[in-house]
């Protein structure tokens, strides 16, 4: 039986999984975890999301769920104490903190509508007050801030930059800045034409090897069909787009 | 020579009431020339005088600061004259991210998104936005995250006086948890 | 029935507080559920009690409103606290968007987002609080954004003439950066 659930009604995929012990009324500590994973497929099997960011969080936990369910239908596994590990330990850990943070935020939200009773007053200077601005005490504010410290923090933060380059994917090598000149690819794109005359879009991107590269071509493609220099067809949505040189032909 | 007590007292209510938003207790003491011990005493008595029943006014603590505000049962009648105040829709996003950075203050995004399972960008920003959270500092870790905790504003839209009263998860639930993870520490493997 | 007398006092000085401007009499006796003329007569009665000496504020009375305000011997008082600079701190945040204004102005909010990787709409209303930096034009480019650099105050504060005194990031040490980074990357490769 399909079960009309939007994937919004649920926080994440702890929330989904909390929900669905829960609802089977199962004690938090003993998931059964062959039922639940198999629950938790259905909903996620009925999501109906675009977001890859949010679909692929809700499919790290069904994979989770699959690997302990892979992992309780192995032997045991015994740590160094010689207690047997169970493979859902570390999932009930992670439940029980995701339910307390998620109970707290009902308290607060309690507390907030009762808060929410008490009302406030705009500040209202006399005429006479208002005048006064609060000075700012520079002497206090800069005590110890100095010019050095000033380019110190900025050399600091071009380096944090720098290193902000992921930490795995860094050590593929080097990773080059992208700079594509627009009135190059223009030049390009023009000699191109001249040798093809008609020719599909995707061929054209195929001799591309940047993600840049391709949308600086695309842009190219765009001025050039604004300014009537070539024509564009398509058959269809996601078909190949069939470029033809007008300037080619006239001349 | 200090001021005397009476006027001490007329000179922090018109302050207050003056300037709305919350006043350190700091500058009230330096502007009545008396200790902050003192001025705390005398706001005590100024508060008590408020809590009787012809006052629709109260004073509420924020740390280190006092603000002027209406009395909670006041609210019925105030809705019905005067402009209710903007409220703060806070969605379960929203709730769950704040609870997390209230209770475990200072904390990093990585930290919020862990116990949370999902990604938390936007809510971070919206509670930034409501001047609910603000950025702290930043961790001594790799990447030198950057760590949130809770603002006064915080303290004022949740009615609490300090950190220290936030609704706590009550000992019973705590211990209860705690036996059944004892009581469970060899699971059934019941597949 | 109407609700007892104390009560009505709490709810109109509730009343007048949140309003902050002037309400009409009749308003106030519609919300306490009397007659213009009780209304009146417990307003006088309220008033008599506001003038006290401990009492900063007071009722004042506009044809058929009355208003809270504060009483103007106070005036001096709310000067004095007005006058005293606030204790403000540059936090880093602060100390990181300043220092990116400084060296990349004139520079737009997105540029200074991109390069420390979080929201900065804070320390920007900050820094114009503080003058440190003002709005100096607006970006050629889709939405026209404000760009950002530093003030007069500015220079002032950190002793230098012009701009160009500024130290100076000069290009070795940008060379020498990227070397570094690429060189952690090297290492990692050789584990």
């Amino acid at each position: 039986m399909a079960i009309p659930v939007k994937l919004e009604a649920f926080e994440g995929p702890l929330d989904l999984l909390l929900h669905l012990i829960e609802k089977n009324k199962i004690d938090i500590y003993d998931i059964p975890i062959v039922e639940i994973t198999e629950q938790y497929l259905d909903y996620i099997r009925q999501m109906d999301t675009e977001d890859m960011n949010v679909m692929s969080e809700f499919l790290v936990m069904a994979a989770t769920l699959i690997d302990i369910k892979c992992k309780m239908l192995l032997p045991k596994e015994v740590n160094e104490e010689g207690e047997e590990e169970d493979p859902r330990a570390e999932l009930v850990q992670k439940l029980l903190e995701y339910k307390m943070y998620k109970y707290m935020s009902f308290e607060l939200r309690d507390k907030q509508m009762d808060a929410g009773r008490s009302l406030y007053r705009e500040q209202h200077l006399p005429k006479e007050v208002e005048e006064y601005r609060p000075p700012v005490d520079y002497e206090a504010l800069l005590a110890d801030v100095s010019l050095s410290k000033l380019q110190e923090v900025f050399r600091f933060m071009m380096k944090r930059q720098e290193d902000k380059i992921d930490p795995v994917r860094s050590t593929f090598g080097r990773i080059e800045k992208d700079e594509v000149d627009m009135d190059r690819k223009v030049v390009y794109v023009e000699a191109f034409i001249r040798s093809h005359r008609r020719f599909s879009f995707r061929s054209l991107l195929e001799k591309q090897h940047s993600k840049m590269e391709i949308i600086v071509t695309f842009l190219v493609i765009l001025e050039m069909m604004k300014l009537g220099q070539i024509d564009i067809e398509q058959q269809d949505i996601c078909d190949d787009i069939i470029i033809t040189s007008k300037v080619m032909a006239a001349g | 020579m200090n001021m005397e007590r009476q006027k001490a007292e007329a000179v922090m209510e018109a302050v207050l009431f003056t300037m709305g938003e919350s006043v350190e207790i700091a500058r009230l003491a330096e502007t009545i020339e008396e200790s902050v011990k003192d001025t705390k005493a005398i706001l005590a008595d100024m508060k008590e005088r408020y809590e009787r029943e012809d006052r629709g006014i109260t004073l509420i603590e924020l740390e280190e600061s006092v603000q002027l505000c209406t009395k909670p049962e006041m609210y019925e009648y105030l809705i019905k004259i005067a402009k209710t105040p903007k409220k703060y829709v806070l969605t379960d996003t929203l709730m769950e991210t704040l609870s997390i950075i209230a209770y475990k203050q200072p904390v990093t995004r990585l930290e919020i998104e862990r116990i949370r399972g999902v990604s938390c960008d936007h809510a971070i920003n919206r509670l930034l936005e409501f001047n609910l959270i603000t950025e702290v500092g930043r961790m001594d870790a790799p990447g030198r995250p950057l760590l949130f905790g809770t603002t006064e504003e915080f303290l004022r839209n949740f009615g609490v006086k300090s950190l220290d009263e936030l609704p706590e998860l009550n000992a019973v639930q705590i211990e209860e948890f705690k036996q059944q993870a004892e009581a469970e520490v060899q699971l059934q493997l019941d597949i």
